[in-house]
């Protein structure tokens, strides 16, 4: 068996690299009896705001070619029933949990954070910055550099935990984003979160999802995907988590690859609640046939 | 309990233009499932990523059995499975229809028929009456109903067998007749379970309706099959997969 | 038969709203053998620049997902050549003849449309501005509202003719590019160039185009293409060409409900030679069932 | 000149582990296709997009035959097809091998060996020698070798039939009593055909290579199948599917 544990930092080291990705895979108890969560590096949960919320009204979801919209809009319980609800299994967790935190002004995200900081259990902070700043007329935290990086720091003082920011491909230059999340005390970036996308009713004429441009996710985003870890691998130097597409092993070597460090399952979930299986049977193949001893021989080593 | 796997196909038989039966084996399940339940299909390849759901129209012995409509490419793709096929499928999921112990009324519009052939076998169980109103385009269109126990009213929209005109007027005009109390389960179009929804208010009866929401997972972790609770202080949020498909038609608003 | 025209301006009318787009069906020419030309209501030229560009090296194509990388890199003969080669072939089209042009600064895209803005057989120019801009940095003209409203205001002043401004979706709000375009004196806007796309053989390590990064096509990308167009569609009051993803008559109406008042076909031509035939077709079946007289009864109908 | 049209599959039928014989109509092009050329075949679906080219193996009055490995997914798709089968195909596409008068020698790598198959079969009707060189894995991987005439040389990577290595070698041992002037026809892998250019380029003989790249069009209007050519001055630019498959060694720089 070829060694999996994938590191992030110092302390921060994953039992393999894979993550389930922020909103696909609810709290991380919902399936249990259908996928042993265990199989899994850790559990990226779903965002969590200050108060609960709703989300979009129906329709909200949408299949498009190799791909789906969603327009979920950060359903969530909001962090009390969060930690009442969830905390008993997430605190038996043996991977790592990445609790990911979403808010529409700075304040929100600084409370939601206070209200975890305490909790042992939680490895790690996921920044949802795709969401729109309230304060700053909706502009998303994560297309404006400046907005974005006051939120690295208003976070890095406020937390030791490892902090995480994930970012939105829907940006001119995403390196830009990234030199300021880091510059601004990150300890990792996730990429991508969805791509804008929309579709439309032909019959009806309406909009597929009630919001009309929602969320794009799936094997279509991929090359997407790859393209911003490879952009923007060359030019940070902290560790990239890789998110986008990944159905299947071949995906993730190619996400490793590209220079990722760990990479998160999404939409997949939904599809094939036997992925995790069977990308770590993938992995384990692919590394015994090429002779790999450890991921490290695989992040960042495409030939590009 | 829920379980995922990989199963054959036993026997998949057209039962009337565009109407096909799939039966498999899935003997974790088919001792404990309940009407109302359905099960998700997983296709291979990349370009139409969703499961589809289907209720379940029937149990027999270890297998499972689908009454399915071919509507979109996967349902034609279903429709060319041949015996030995190998299928993925997960189930059961979702919750069941709440069995009252008093007289029965099944409507069915179209398809929707599927999960109430599976009722109509467990209702003949306990003593009570059992009326069936089946509602389809056409008299061709009709799979599988003469199995059902309990008297059956057919009602056509094009008036090639029984009742002229869709299901719910047909109904409409019987349901003085009917010997109070009864109850009410449904399953088909939008808007035939509007319309029931709507004579339910007026008229006080008991209903339950069978949904059907686009549905990305059916396991309750993606949220997208949410719809508005009837009383949203309550229940903020209801899921078709999990809180459903089968609801009573107070936790509704379809007006 | 519905009537197909399609009105851009009060002397730029399609016959029907199909353009081929850039870079997918040569000069036009090419494979008259094969596909009537005079089915499509316009051809749009494979981008021209002053002098002839080989490209870029092998490989530059690759199949993804419902897509394809390509990095052609605008291989061309050049306008000499072009006008040399293809003139008697153009000038004696019955649709509308469309130019596309690309440079490397603002000096080659003038020099360019000097050489063709005396042929009356061209109706339109189409400004690719994906193309990194070499005075500045090689950031792409399309991607800077400045850079791009000063070029759209230079070649306003050169041509007479309709101008249409190609924008790429890899910003963070095309609809600033698209006003920029808008203020300065474009005619159209066609949108969506290829999005930003990768892919990595996971056996050789190597990239599967030669440049790593080049332009994602083909179905994965519609969504995108849609959401853009919906977004600008709102914003401008000149027509939208709508680019992306097409691959059949729905796909054709779609665009049009988001307010698109012709569709370019792109990859498409590559793996379905008889695209354009199947959508006239299509769109025909889908006027008369739906009593659609017009075109303009579909165009931004969208119920958004 | 060139057809796209839909036709079906008359026979497909394995003649070794993983390699196919298609044989469809294509009465359009059967009487003027030529030894290299290839045709183009089109998948529904969306997910992978690409027509794949296969260079036409052989007629026979309006059939086209085509011999094929399955390596991926749309091969494996084509492995499945029954006669009858629908199938969208598009030729006569690219150049030919140049006939030369005088001897041949025709060396085929693997699946290389399909458009040399229709080679020799052209080459019969001159009055010139033929030899053969078919390199192949292993002896179970020899299809159809048999009915080429001429004489026939094999070389298996595993030794269990004819010369034990790979075929170049086989060929550069016997080169020497080849007697000239000759002319080579070959395909096969590209690390083949560039020991076959390296060993023109000493041995000073006529060499003809049949290319394979990643096609998006096959038509010349994507320009993606680009390689360099030897005196970019001249030709900076050869698509493989319109100024080849077939290139005469000295255009080609694969050292
Ligand atoms: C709980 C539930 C039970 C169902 N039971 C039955 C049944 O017993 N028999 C039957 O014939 N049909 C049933 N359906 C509907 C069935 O799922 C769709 O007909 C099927 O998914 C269509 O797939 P397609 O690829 O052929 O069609 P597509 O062309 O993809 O879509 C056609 C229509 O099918 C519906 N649909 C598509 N994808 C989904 C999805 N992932 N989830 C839900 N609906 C979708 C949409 O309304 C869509 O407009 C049920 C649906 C639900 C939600
Ligand atoms: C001019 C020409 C003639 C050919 N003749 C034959 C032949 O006679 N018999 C035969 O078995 N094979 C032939 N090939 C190769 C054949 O096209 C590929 O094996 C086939 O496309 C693989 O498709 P797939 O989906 O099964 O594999 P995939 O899994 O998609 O790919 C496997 C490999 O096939 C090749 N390939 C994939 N797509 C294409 C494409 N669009 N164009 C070219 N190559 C591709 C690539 O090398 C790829 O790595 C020829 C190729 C060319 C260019
Ligand atoms: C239904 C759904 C809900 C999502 N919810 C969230 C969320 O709450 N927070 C977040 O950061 N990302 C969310 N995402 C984005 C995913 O975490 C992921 O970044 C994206 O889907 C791309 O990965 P994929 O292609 O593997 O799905 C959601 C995605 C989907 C499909
Ligand atoms: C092989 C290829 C070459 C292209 N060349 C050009 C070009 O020269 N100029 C240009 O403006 N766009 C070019 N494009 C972009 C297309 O015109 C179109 O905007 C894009 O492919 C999206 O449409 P599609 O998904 O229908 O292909 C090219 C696209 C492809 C696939
Ligand atoms: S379908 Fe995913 S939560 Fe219901
Ligand atoms: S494959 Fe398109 S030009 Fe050769």
């Amino acid at each position: 068996m070829t060694d999996l544990k994938t590191q992030l930092s110092e302390d921060f080291i994953l039992r393999n690299p894979l993550l389930t990705a922020s909103g696909t895979y609810g709290y991380g108890n919902e399936i249990t009896d259908l996928v042993d969560p265990e199989l899994y590096g850790g559990i990226v949960t779903k965002s969590i705001s200050l108060n609960p919320r709703i989300g979009n009204p129906p329709p909200r979801i949408a299949e498009v070619t190799s791909g789906m919209l969603n327009s979920i809009g950060l359903a969530n319980v909001g962090v009390a029933q969060f930690l009442a609800e969830k905390e008993e299994f997430l605190a038996n967790y043996r991977g790592k949990v990445i609790v990911n935190v979403v808010g529409s002004d700075e304040d929100e995200y600084l409370q939601v954070i206070r209200k975890l900081e305490s909790r042992q259990w939680i490895s790690a902070y996921e920044i949802n910055v795709s969401c729109p700043n309230v304060r700053q007329g909706g502009i998303a935290f994560g297309q404006d550099a400046q907005i974005l990086g006051r939120l690295v720091q208003k976070l890095r003082n406020e937390t030791g935990k490892f902090l995480i920011i994930k970012l939105t491909p829907n940006v001119t230059d995403i390196r830009i984003m990234a030199l300021a999340a880091q510059k601004n005390g990150a300890d990792a970036l996730s990429l991508i979160n969805t791509v804008y996308g929309s579709a439309i009713d032909i019959n009806t004429r309406r909009p597929k999802i009630s919001t009309v441009i929602g969320g794009f996710s799936g094997p279509a985003i991929k090359p997407i995907a790859i393209a911003q870890i490879l952009k923007t691998y060359k030019e940070v130097d902290i560790p990239i988590i890789g998110i986008g597409g990944i159905s299947d092993g071949a995906d993730v070597i190619e996400f490793l690859l590209a220079g990722a460090r760990a990479v998160q399952i999404g939409t997949a979930n939904f599809y094939n609640p036997g992925v995790c299986i069977e990308i770590l049977d993938f992995i384990d193949k692919y590394c015994m046939e090429k002779k790999i001893n450890c991921l490290q021989d695989l992040i960042g080593q495409a030939e590009v | 309990m829920r379980y995922f796997k990989d199963t054959t196909v036993l026997n998949n038989q057209m039962i009337c233009t565009d109407v096909y039966l799939l039966e498999f084996a899935f003997p974790e399940i088919s001792n404990s499932v309940e009407p109302g339940q359905f099960i998700n299909i997983y296709f291979p390849g990349k370009t139409q990523l969703f499961p589809r759901p289907f209720s379940i129209a029937g149990v027999d012995g270890e297998k499972i059995k689908i009454l399915y409509k071919k509507v979109g490419c996967l349902t034609e793709i279903m429709s060319q499975w041949q015996s030995g096929q190998n299928i993925r499928v997960l189930g059961a999921l979702g919750n069941q229809f709440d069995i009252r112990n008093q007289q029965s009324v099944l409507i069915a519009g179209g398809i929707g028929l599927a999960p109430l052939l599976f009722l109509n076998a467990r209702l003949e169980k306990l003593n009570y009456p059992i009326i069936n109103f089946i509602g389809a385009l056409s008299g061709n269109q009709l799979p599988l109903f003469n199995s059902m126990s309990g008297k059956t009213i057919i009602a056509t929209d094009d008036g090639s067998q029984g009742y002229c005109g869709n299901v719910v007027d047909c109904f409409r005009q019987k349901l003085d007749s009917i010997s109070r109390p009864f109850s009410v389960y449904a399953c088909g179009p939008d808007a035939m379970l509007s319309a029931l929804w709507r004579l339910a208010r007026e008229h006080k009866f008991d209903l339950q309706l069978s949904l059907e929401k686009i549905m990305a997972c059916g396991l309750g972790i993606c949220q997208g099959c949410a719809i508005p609770h009837a009383k949203p202080a309550d229940h903020p949020l209801r899921l078709v997969c999990q809180d459903g498909p089968v609801f009573n038609a107070n936790e509704l608003e379809l007006s």
